[in-house]
């Protein structure tokens, strides 16, 4: 009975998470606060989490924080300007006469245990040039790397994981 | 210069064509003929769009106020290449289907070794 | 020799077609219908994109044989289809946990961009057929990434169906009470550029919206499970 | 509230809704392709009278052409789709009994789409509304040929598409080449205009329309598909492509050519065409060894005979050619829909293999007879008041190479003759002498042959019954002017 | 300006010339499906947003997808 009223408790948290996603999107996609817009948004947002809101809290998504959100965003500026860096150097490195890449897997670790935080991880590692994620094992990434710098796991998680993942921590905490 | 500019959206487009026609005459294999019809339907729908375009115009969408009605390119092109797109796609998946069965019948796409029928 | 002919045959048809090019020069205003819809497509359909409102409602008519063209593409598939066996269980590996977790994150914002995508067609750029592929490729994204899944069959055909049958039963209360013409617009424009404008227009959009997903879903699903 | 756009839309949404019933009950589904063409027949014979007096325009959406979409409801509009209506009836009462196999709700939404299309085909008024139907016409045809799914469908249905979607693109092209010049796809609008544009300009879609069209209508040389197709798919879809879709097809090129683009300089041509397309037809008939790959050569051979005979580019010429459609419509159909019983039962397409059966299936034996006599052209039947008509036409015409093209016709006619009495003489005169027990086809099949019949007869007794819409039909168009005033207003 | 979008056709006819000649059936429908990305882009400057978008995500994205299943249910390279 107890354990009843647990699932149905953790689905109500389901559905208003997963709708107010969808309502924010909405906005950002309407860009419109007319009450017709808000008024549709509202329906499709309510619908669709209606049917898709099971185990959605699974993934693993963090509780909605200011600080959270600060972070958040501190990440995705992280994320461009790693972005932008390393663009630069995969240039240089290709158009450099002598070539200078030394292509290698390594392997990384994470401390994120959620599997949203390690998708991000994943994701942002591989948006970053130079740097690719084949594939994710437990606590584990494996890495393509364009030049690799360390074949050791720690010295390697410092350079390409460490600085998305001090703010991803804070995010999902 | 000039002429780049008033042709280069037909050559592109009578250029997909082309190719498109030759894939289909040419080659053997199921698969790339159905390539071809894809390539060949793009570039008529290329060359429609083309056709309905105004020097420097705008998109037949009034989502501002302000926007010219005189400079706005022809609708009807467009939505004429919206259904092509749609039966394009249509055609596509209807004929890869087909190739499905048909490499289970032969064990093989080649247009050459099927011949059941004469062709 | 057969691709000397080929290219001789093209090269004959190409010359013809630059005679004929000569008589539509690229970017001048040439078209008087297409200056028609421009000049009253606002007033007459009270859709803020022409486009959308010569698709749907001055040209409506091609837009109902293009869903029927998808309709058929869907239901000849399945009968191409029909008689090879299904496969039991699937055994394929999982995928890994970025394509998993990914699809399962993402699944319900696509489908929210493609409600988008559909609701707004009158207004924005996009309509039915762009939403209802964009809803077909969350779909495709869940055989990708969540193989165990499958897609309720049963739901897809019904919504196929009723989603045809609400663009004809709108076409035939056209007929029947407001003004005697198929796919006439009778109900209220409303105000240009709201939400809740334009008639039957956006009505249609979402029924098309709906059906094209659930077709474009079902070639998938018919495809994926058959061989 | 008779109206003509019903033909089009009732078939489709009960199409649309075939999936539901077919979920709620298996056993209705295929009565309702009957149902719809009762329907169609009912409303096309109620149309006939009201649009002999006065052709009805109607206009989609209440927007007055050439900015809507509109029907050209004319006495060839209607002619066609009383027929397709008719074909369609009778081969769905056919189908109860025959189609039992394969996914059997999809058969009978294909088939409704695929006439819904010939119908859209033969109504509307607008250039590319004409494609997209053309295009519901040929994606069901393909689907349907593959219906079998055996090797033969499967790789005809797969040579159709292939040729198909290039003939549709060059449409698609050739209208996008008209819409350039004109800025109009209102097929009058587009009629209205087509003197202002200097001709090498219109010569290339016009080379481009007719040939995306002519692949479905089989017109020499674009007909490598349809002996296969026509023979691969199962019987009673072979009936509808001989008899409907082909002939659609060839309605399509001729409103082209008549009535937008007034070529009457390029029938000349045409006639040519004609006879070589009935020749080659014919002389391909005459080797075959497969039952439904003759017929298929045979329909070949019709459509040449029909494309002469309008080709003649006179009242009475361009009606013999609607007759012979008409008649051959019939004729094919019936003779498809027995032969498939005849292979159904011997479980061959062989023509030697149906040695003797005339004992074993007489009544559909009989029916089989009657059809190829009256494609043949034996009186009393339908196919020799056709063919005597179109004979006439051209002598009419008082030109020496009419005459001489008409003893081209006349051998063909006997080539026609000898390789179907060739195939009657194995059915009844050859093979064992003992009694063998009857097995005949189901009965509803043979009351829906049996109708076929009685038409045939009854069309080649009193040919004048059905003069007078031929007589429209041919002025409508003849009088292009009078089409293009009825439209534009 | 002009010069991008000559630079976008040749890549365009590029792409439709290559497919002619792999010999890998997947290596053909990528450049397939690069001739139509490119043509939605060509179609996007010519003003039909609606078609662009529509041939993005048709055109390229779920013919591919239809494509590559097809593939692997026959076979890969062309003989």
């Amino acid at each position: 009975m107890k354990e009843k009223a647990h699932v149905k408790n953790s689905d109500l948290k389901n559905f208003i998470y997963l709708f107010f996603i969808l309502f924010v999107i909405w906005l950002v996609l309407t860009t419109s606060f007319h009450w017709q817009e808000i008024i549709v948004g509202i329906f499709i947002s309510f619908i669709l989490a209606l049917y898709l809101h099971k185990n959605y809290l699974e993934l693993g998504l963090p509780k909605i924080t200011v600080k959270k959100i600060i972070y958040f965003i501190m990440y995705i500026i992280v994320l461009f300007i790693e972005v932008v860096k390393a663009n630069f150097d995969v240039a240089y490195r290709v158009l450099h006469p002598k070539l200078p890449i030394k292509p290698g897997i390594v392997i990384i670790k994470t401390k994120l245990k959620q599997d949203i935080a390690k998708t991000i991880l994943a994701n942002s590692i591989t948006l970053t040039p130079g740097t690719f994620t084949l594939d994710i094992e437990e606590d584990e990434l494996l890495i393509h790397w364009i030049y690799v710098r360390s074949e050791e796991e720690i010295e390697a998680t410092k350079i390409i994981g460490e600085k998305f993942e001090k703010y991803l921590r804070v995010v999902f905490a | 210069m000039e002429f780049l500019s008033n042709y280069i959206y037909y050559i592109g487009a009578f250029g997909l064509i082309f190719i498109g026609l030759f894939i289909i005459l040419v080659k053997h294999n199921l698969i790339k003929v159905i390539i071809g019809i894809g390539i060949l339907d793009t570039g008529v729908n290329l060359f429609l769009i083309a056709v309905g375009y105004i020097s420097k115009g705008t998109a037949p969408i009034f989502s501002k106020a302000g926007l010219d009605a005189n400079n706005m390119v022809d609708p009807v092109p467009q939505a004429l290449v919206l259904t092509s797109i749609v039966i394009g796609v249509a055609i596509l998946a209807l004929a890869l289907s087909l190739a499905i069965r048909l490499y289970k019948h032969y064990g093989t796409l080649d247009l050459r070794k099927i011949k059941e029928q004469r062709w | 020799m057969k691709k000397i002919i080929s290219l001789i045959l093209l090269f004959i048809i190409c010359l013809g077609i630059v005679f004929c090019l000569q008589d539509i020069p690229f970017g001048a205003a040439k078209t008087k219908v297409g200056h028609y819809y421009i000049d009253n497509g606002r007033e007459e359909t009270g859709a803020t994109n022409i486009v959308t409102s010569v698709v749907l409602n001055y040209r409506g008519f091609d837009t109902l044989g293009e869903v029927t063209i998808l309709f058929l593409a869907a239901i000849g598939l399945g009968a191409v289809l029909a008689t090879l066996k299904k496969k039991g269980k699937r055994q394929i590996e999982p995928a890994s946990l970025i394509l998993k977790t990914g699809c399962r994150f993402l699944f319900p914002l696509i489908l929210l961009f493609g409600a988008y995508i559909f609701i707004h067609g009158h207004l924005t750029p996009g309509g039915g057929f762009q939403g209802g592929a964009i809803i077909a490729s969350a779909f495709l994204l869940v055989y990708l990434g969540c193989r165990e899944r499958k897609i309720n069959e049963v739901a897809n055909k019904i919504t196929e169906s009723i989603a045809g049958l609400v663009f004809i039963v709108m076409g035939l209360i056209g007929l029947t009470v407001g003004g005697h013409y198929f796919l006439s617009n009778f109900m209220p424009k409303g105000e240009i550029n709201t939400l809740f404008s334009s008639g039957i227009i956006p009505i249609i959009y979402i029924a098309i919206g709906f059906k094209v997903g659930s077709e474009l879903t079902g070639i998938i699903d018919n495809l994926m499970e058959k061989s | 509230m008779v109206n003509p756009i019903l033909l089009i839309v009732v078939p489709l949404g009960l199409a649309f809704a075939l999936p539901i019933v077919n979920l709620i009950s298996k056993k209705i589904i295929k009565y309702i392709p009957v149902l719809a063409f009762l329907f169609n027949l009912i409303l096309s014979l109620l149309l006939i009278p009201k649009v002999l007096e006065q052709t009805i325009i109607v206009k989609i959406g209440g927007f007055h052409p050439p900015f809507g979409i509109n029907l050209f409801v004319g006495p060839v509009g209607i002619l066609f789709s009383t027929l397709i209506a008719l074909a369609g009836f009778l081969v769905s009462i056919y189908a109860l009994s025959y189609i039992k196999e394969g996914p059997k709700e999809k058969y009978h939404i294909l088939y409704l789409l695929l006439l819904t299309g010939a119908t859209g085909v033969v109504l509307t008024g607008d250039m590319f509304n004409l494609f997209v139907f053309f295009e519901i016409l040929c994606i069901s045809s393909y689907a349907l040929v593959a219906y079998l799914g055996n090797k033969a469908g499967i790789e005809s249905s797969i040579k159709y598409l292939i040729q198909g979607s290039v003939g549709s693109s060059l449409l698609l092209l050739g209208i996008g080449l008209l819409y350039g010049q004109l800025g109009t796809l209102n097929m009058a609008d587009i009629a209205n205009q087509i003197n202002s544009i200097s001709s090498p300009s219109i010569f290339v879609p016009m080379i481009f329309i007719i040939t995306g069209l002519g692949i479905e209508a089989a017109i020499f040389p674009l007909n490598a598909w349809l002996p296969d197709a026509h023979s691969s798919a199962p019987s009673s879809i072979s009936a509808i492509l001989s008899g409907i879709a082909i002939e659609v097809g060839l309605y399509a090129v001729i409103r082209v050519i008549f009535t937008i683009f007034n070529a009457s300089s390029f029938l000349m041509f045409f006639v040519f065409l004609g006879v070589l397309t009935l020749l080659i037809g014919e002389m391909s008939a005459f080797s075959q060894k497969n039952i439904k790959r003759m017929l298929a050569y045979s329909s070949i051979g019709q459509i040449g005979l029909i494309m002469f005979a309008i080709s003649l580019n006179t009242q009475l010429g361009i009606s013999a050619g609607f007759f012979q459609m008409i008649s051959h419509t019939l004729g094919k159909g019936l003779l498809f829909l027995s032969v498939g019983f005849l292979i159904y039962k011997t479980g061959s397409m062989k023509i030697s293999s149906f040695e003797g059966i005339g004992k074993k299936m007489p009544i559909t034996s009989l029916l089989f007879t009657i059809g190829a006599f009256s494609i043949v052209g034996l009186p009393p039947f339908a196919g020799f008041a056709s063919k005597f008509m179109i004979i006439k036409a051209a002598l009419t015409t008082g030109q020496l190479l009419f005459t001489v093209l008409i003893g081209v016709i006349l051998l063909g006619t006997v080539i026609e003759g000898a390789y179907f009495f060739k195939v009657i003489q194995s059915i009844y005169f050859k093979g064992t002498t003992d009694i063998i027990k009857r097995d005949e086809a189901p009965l509803i099949a043979l009351i829906s042959m049996s109708i076929f019949v009685l038409l045939i007869i009854f069309i080649g007794v009193y040919p004048d019954f059905i003069a007078r819409i031929l007589n429209s039909a041919a002025s409508e168009f003849i009088n292009r002017i009078d089409y293009i005033r009825s439209v534009l207003g | 300006m002009i010069i991008i979008i000559s630079l976008l056709v040749i890549i365009m006819l590029t792409a439709a010339v290559s497919a002619i000649f792999f010999k890998d059936l997947l290596n053909a429908v990528i450049a397939a499906c690069m001739v139509s990305l490119i043509a939605s882009v060509l179609f996007y400057l010519l003003q039909a947003p609606d078609v662009a978008m529509a041939e993005a995500s048709i055109g390229a994205a779920l013919v591919a997808a239809i494509f590559i299943i097809a593939i692997s249910k026959t076979k890969r390279h062309e003989e």
